[in-house]
């Protein structure tokens, strides 16, 4: 095979997935995606997220136009519900064994060099316990939510719509006994879902029981209109226990303005979960041997050079590296689209045909 | 629980209230304001004299439900409109120059339990709302443009119209 | 979210199934999660454990076993390991408050082994495990209390029956007194040298058993001499904290009994009877005793019990009873009703201990047995529904008391001290569960 | 330079607009503002309280405060209290001036306070000595002081508006209504003093349109004040001292 005709491959098929394929693409040059599951759009269409913050753009928005063009362009071959299994040879000319999960078949080729895109997975509420997450009616996670609003349908288990949501903060996130790191936009994304229930249904009380705020950056502004434009209440403190009373949900926490703790019937309640490396992060470190680090994450060579994997010819982007939200994704998809075919440009000039 | 029962409960402890300083004996005092203590004057079972310490209560002071009225109200009130932008971040009360004067009087924290509609809580500050100077310092420090200054004036009306239901239990 | 069919929506086109397993996964994780909270971590407590085993080999301590003459049964503890429970032969450490505030309380449990046909051991050489002490003005120290439970713990061994411990207090105390006398070895020589003092040797029990755990393993024995049917009799539970808070990986849990989320004993006995058992959102609240403040703030103690246990109880549940299984907590949820009752509030709930309810379920006779005339809260409605004949059960009752009175000896339920030899030919070890690993 | 005092005694207001007619006026925007203000304050849902306070003091009789009676506490009790409250709180300026994080500002009120104050009164006692404003010999001692409250009066509302001014931060905060009234007060007290003194001087033209400003500032005045922050501020200022009064006539007793 010609160094000319060695693709690029990209593993995951997300918005960091997605945006390097195309970018690579519109190079001229082949690429390959690998997609474990099988749809393209990763975590934004598998969790069918409603709209995206900060400016509540709809995800086939965003989404639709890569996942199209990957799927037109002649550059891209899409694999989806394929998996690398096996990587060796040297950097320019990685020798890959990858598998069809579903039909069982193996293909095998020479790619150039490899993006790792692998994503997230949603943090498991119940491994915290005390939410009472899986157990308790009406208790469920912000990705379910996104589901409901897209269903333009925010019930509970009776059918009926809440009259008084929580959304509690950091679940599976910034704690000892779970992940200790931030997820950086679950405090952005429950505002904004916040926002959209009261769109929808604008007599519910929308209360925020929060740590810290950290809506980064321009999301800022999200926050400051959910208090201002739409009323939603903010309570500093955390929750250690929700019961359900066999009607509704009791929340026992503390507000730590008012220094007391408050014992308060609510609807319906929502836990922020956290991002966590998924299998799929782990799976692909181990065939390419890539490091990881404390938390499970990707471990870049330097921590503020994403996509620079330490391995010559590997290149990293997105929610694989460290939290992070689509929009950043999308940009990292980009860069080690760049990175990658500045690789290949190198190599075929050091290799005379 | 049902409503009514809570009501009946509530009404009870009003009955039996009693004034002048209560609990004296209670270790620690200090954490306990009077409006949780029922010291009965005359309490009497089958001959059994219990009335004062013996028939002694301490109400629990765990905030059981948000009551949005007076909020309500203190934001159609002069000046009050913006009180749903505090943020909490405390700039007022840091450069409140009653504040240092004056620890029961913390603009802050009565934006705050007002907001959230902590009715346990406003009974046992509302009063303190009227130590405000008017001196305007917060409205010129706050960041997100509550205006303070106004808000309090909004407030000391809002109490009075509401005293009925804020007086100490 | 939860969806009717048992099932939770995790996305669009994802569903996860909430089988048996998910449940054993939820309350595995639970437990690690509780267990981290509790003294010391699980690791520290199953080091302790190893610890003991070689102090045992280099022969620094004489370890009391619970081998098979104590007829042990096998219960799943929060730490995930079996905990045998001795159910024969047993050394009865009783509880100060109980004898005094609640005599119904230990009478009940003697009728309830005696009707059984178990042999135990009644001692009077015990003293008290002084955590009154410890816990009320704090002049006590590890060593004194050290010294205290290994002094009562080698009565029993050389009475050669395995100390069963009525009080949880003293049951929490002995657990971090062992957890002390084992891992540091300063305590352990100078607590050594205290007991050579009095000719004792040091001696630590394989296990620590609470009253409630043995209630638990012999509820369906229990259940098999039921009289009275409890069908339609709605059980509260409240687990006293010294049993369950203090050290808590050593206390007995079941995956079948409220779904492992919460101590096993008790609510199990309930559940055995055929009660109705009833969950509240207040379950893990304290009783309100906490010693310091039932010795020095009465006030707090008696509110607390009443406005934080009592009143949500009763307006959550409408339970007909409240079965805990310790000293402080019968003694502050019934006698906290007094003054609440007095002030007109409405609310209120007889409370009585494990083996008083499970002593009525089999006939025991509510006054000269339960003893239930010295609790405060109206018992009446209960024992009606319970099909007790109330009344001419206290016309027994009444003439028996004249009866006494006329000279005759009151009826005692209790074994006199006896020293007892070795027996073989015991049943084999069984497990009471489906132990999970 | 020599004041002719003739120039007092040929009132030459009256081709302005005659002095009866401008008290008048004054009595008829003075009932106006009362009303308004009554009618603002209600519309909040709470007291009148200047009424209430009047009430306390008159009563004599057993009131009922917080479910608990208060014996009898004579009108002079009450009266003697509220005098003091009202020195304390009001004229000492214990509330409105004592937290005031700079002196100058305290300074500031207080000047606007005394001489809003002695104005009315001064200008009081020159209508009930003579409603006509024909010369006798109180006539300009009286007219004089005024003229100095007036100043006052200009001086402190001078230094609020300038204290607003100077600071960036607070100019940018400030009320409309604070502005509005503040430079209201100031105008009518500047405007004032600036009629009579080009009168001593008889400037009558200067004297002609400063009296126009000044009679045209006191009608806005009280046609403004029951719409501005005063009625908040007369009324907790009553509030309060209501409070001082039922608390203090019951520790009393």
């Amino acid at each position: 095979m010609k160094e000319q005709g060695r693709p690029v491959l990209v593993i995951g098929g997300g918005p960091a997935g997605l945006q390097a394929a195309k970018d690579i693409a519109e190079f001229g040059e082949q690429v390959v995606l690998v997609e474990r599951r099988k749809e393209l759009g990763g975590a934004p269409i598998r969790w069918s997220y409603h709209t995206l913050a900060p400016d509540f753009r709809p995800t086939e928005e965003v989404m639709g136009p890569l996942v199209e063009f990957c799927e037109k362009n002649d550059n891209v071959t899409v694999m989806k519900g394929c998996v690398v299994e096996e990587c060796n040879g040297r950097p320019g000319e990685f020798r890959v064994r990858i598998k069809d999960e579903s039909a069982k078949e193996f293909t095998e080729m020479v790619v150039s060099s490899i993006i790792v895109a692998t994503g997230f997975e949603h943090f498991d509420a119940r491994v915290d316990p005390r939410y009472g997450y899986g157990r308790l009616p009406n208790v469920i996670g912000i990705n379910e939510l996104e589901v409901m609003l897209k269903q333009r349908r925010v019930v509970g288990h009776d059918g009926r719509p809440p009259k008084r949501v929580a959304f509690i903060f950091c679940v599976g996130s910034r704690d000892r006994s779970t992940n200790p790191w931030c997820c950086t936009v679950c405090c952005g994304v429950s505002i904004k879902q916040g926002i959209e229930i009261k769109q929808l249904l604008p007599d519910t009380q929308v209360y925020m029981i929060y740590m810290d705020i950290r809506t980064m950056g321009l999301w800022e502004k999200m926050y400051w209109d959910s208090m201002e434009k739409y009323g939603i209440n903010f309570i500093r403190g955390r929750v250690g226990e929700v019961y359900f009373t066999g009607e509704r949900l009791l929340v026992k926490g503390e507000d730590t303005l008012v220094r007391g703790p408050f014992e308060v019937l609510f609807d319906m309640v929502v836990l922020a979960v956290g991002i966590e490396p998924g299998p799929g992060t782990k799976q692909a470190a181990n065939v390419l041997k890539l490091s990881l680090n404390e938390y499970g994450f990707l471990a870049p060579r330097l921590p503020n050079v994403h996509f620079d994997s330490g391995k010559e010819g590997i290149f990293l982007a997105g929610a694989c590296v460290a939290p992070m939200s689509v929009e950043e994704a999308l940009s990292e998809g980009s860069a080690a689209a760049m990175q990658a075919v500045k690789f290949r440009r190198n190599i075929v000039k050091k290799v005379p045909v | 629980m049902t409503g009514k029962e809570q009501e009946k409960g509530k009404k009870k402890d009003k009955e039996i209230q009693t004034e002048g300083e209560k609990g004296k004996f209670i270790i620690e005092r200090r954490y306990v304001d009077d409006s949780r203590i029922i010291e009965p004057e005359k309490l009497e079972l089958g001959g059994v004299d219990m009335s004062g310490r013996w028939g002694t209560l301490v109400l629990p002071r765990t905030l059981e439900d948000f009551d949005t009225e007076i909020y309500e109200d203190v934001k159609d009130l002069p000046r009050g409109g913006n009180i749903g932008k505090c943020w909490q971040c405390g700039n007022c009360t840091a450069v409140c120059p009653v504040a240092h004067e004056h620890p029961e009087f913390n603009p802050r924290y009565l934006i705050h339990i007002v907001k959230m509609g902590y009715t346990s809580e406003i009974k046992r500050h509302h009063k303190a709302v009227y130590l405000c100077s008017g001196c305007g310092l917060c409205s010129a420090a706050c960041p997100k443009g509550v205006d303070p200054q106004g808000v309090m004036i909004a407030m000391s009306i809002a109490f009075k119209a509401h005293e009925g239901e804020l007086k100490e239990l | 979210m939860l969806e009717k069919d048992g099932t939770v929506q995790l996305g669009n086109d994802e569903k996860l199934e909430l089988t048996k397993d998910d449940a054993k996964l939820l309350e595995i994780l639970s437990s690690q999660r509780r267990a981290k909270l509790a003294f010391g971590t699980t690791e520290d407590y199953l080091k302790m454990l190893e610890r003991m085993k070689e102090l045992e080999k280099k022969g620094e301590i004489i370890v009391h076993h619970v081998t098979e003459e104590y007829d042990p049964v096998g219960v799943r503890t929060l730490s995930g390991r079996v905990k045998r429970i001795p159910t024969r032969e047993t050394w009865q450490h009783k509880s100060c408050g109980q004898c005094g505030h609640i005599p119904g309380y230990i009478s009940a449990f003697y009728w309830i082994m005696s009707e059984l046909g178990i042999p135990y051991v009644d001692d009077t050489n015990q003293t008290s495990c002084t955590a009154w002490n410890y816990y009320g003005s704090g002049t006590s120290n590890p060593v004194a209390l050290s010294a205290v439970f290994l002094r009562n713990m080698h009565v029993a061994y050389e009475k050669n029956a395995y100390p069963l411990i009525h009080c949880g207090t003293s049951y929490g105390d002995y657990k971090e007194c062992r957890y002390l006398v084992i891992m540091n070895r300063d305590i352990r020589e100078r607590v050594r040298a205290i007991l050579k003092k009095v000719g004792r040797e040091l001696v630590v029990p394989e296990e620590l058993v609470h009253y409630s755990e043995w209630l638990h393993v012999m509820r369906h024995e229990v259940a098999a001499r039921r009289k009275h049917d409890v069908s339609n009799v709605k059980v509260a539970v409240h687990a006293a904290c010294h049993t369950y808070k203090l050290m808590a990986e050593d206390y007995t849990y079941d995956e079948n009994i409220l779904g492992g989320r919460k101590p096993a004993p008790t609510s199990s006995v309930a559940l055995a009877l055929g009660a109705q058992l009833l969950d509240y959102s207040n379950w893990y609240d304290c009783c309100g005793f906490g010693f310091r403040h039932i010795l020095t703030e009465r006030e707090i103690s008696r509110s607390f019990a009443y406005f934080r246990k009592i009143r949500p109880i009763v307006r959550e549940t409408h339970a007909d009873v409240l079965i805990t299984h310790d000293t402080g907590c019968v003694t502050t949820l019934d006698k906290s009703q007094v003054v609440p009752l007095a002030q007109g509030y409405k609310e209120t709930i007889p409370v009585i201990s494990d083996s008083q309810f499970a002593a009525l379920a089999m006939g025991a006779h509510p006054f000269i047995v339960c003893q239930l005339q010295w609790h405060i809260a109206d018992w009446k409605p209960l024992l009606a529904k319970m099909g007790i004949d109330w009344k001419a059960a206290y016309e027994e009752y009444r003439s028996y008391l004249d009866k006494v009175k006329g000279g005759m000896k009151p009826a005692f339920i209790r074994s006199p001290p006896r020293r007892l030899e070795p027996r073989g030919g015991a049943k084999a070890f069984r497990v009471d569960e489906p132990v999970m690993t | 330079m020599s004041v002719p005092l003739s120039a007092y005694y040929q009132t030459p207001t009256a081709n302005i607009l005659p002095h009866e007619y401008l008290e008048i006026l004054v009595l008829f925007l003075l009932v106006f503002a009362v009303l308004a203000s009554y009618f603002r304050i209600r519309s909040w849902g709470v007291p009148f309280t200047p009424l209430s306070v009047l009430s306390t003091v008159m009563t004599s009789r057993d009131r009922e405060r917080e479910g608990e009676a208060i014996d009898d506490v004579g009108l002079v009790t009450r009266a003697k209290v509220a005098t003091r409250s009202t020195i304390h709180d009001i004229f000492l300026l214990r509330r409105a001036g004592a937290w005031c994080e700079e002196r100058i500002h305290t300074i500031g009120r207080g000047l606007v306070l005394w001489g809003f104050v002695l104005l009315s009164l001064v200008t009081l006692m020159g209508f009930l000595i003579d409603p006509a404003g024909t010369p006798n010999s109180l006539f300009l001692p009286l007219r004089l002081s005024g003229d100095i409250f007036q100043g006052i009066l200009a001086m402190g509302a001078c230094i609020l508006l300038l204290r607003r001014l100077s600071r960036q931060n607070l100019r940018i905060s400030t009320d409309i209504n604070t502005w509005a009234l503040q430079s209201v007060l100031f105008v009518m007290g500047v405007s004032g003093v600036i009629a009579d003194f080009s009168l001593l001087m008889n400037l009558v033209l200067q004297f002609q349109v400063a009296y126009l400003v000044n009679v045209a500032s006191i009608i806005i005045f009280f046609i403004y004040a029951p719409f501005s922050e005063l009625t908040f501020l007369i009324w907790k200022g009553s509030l309060l001292m209501q409070e001082t009064l039922s608390t203090n006539s019951a520790g009393g007793k």
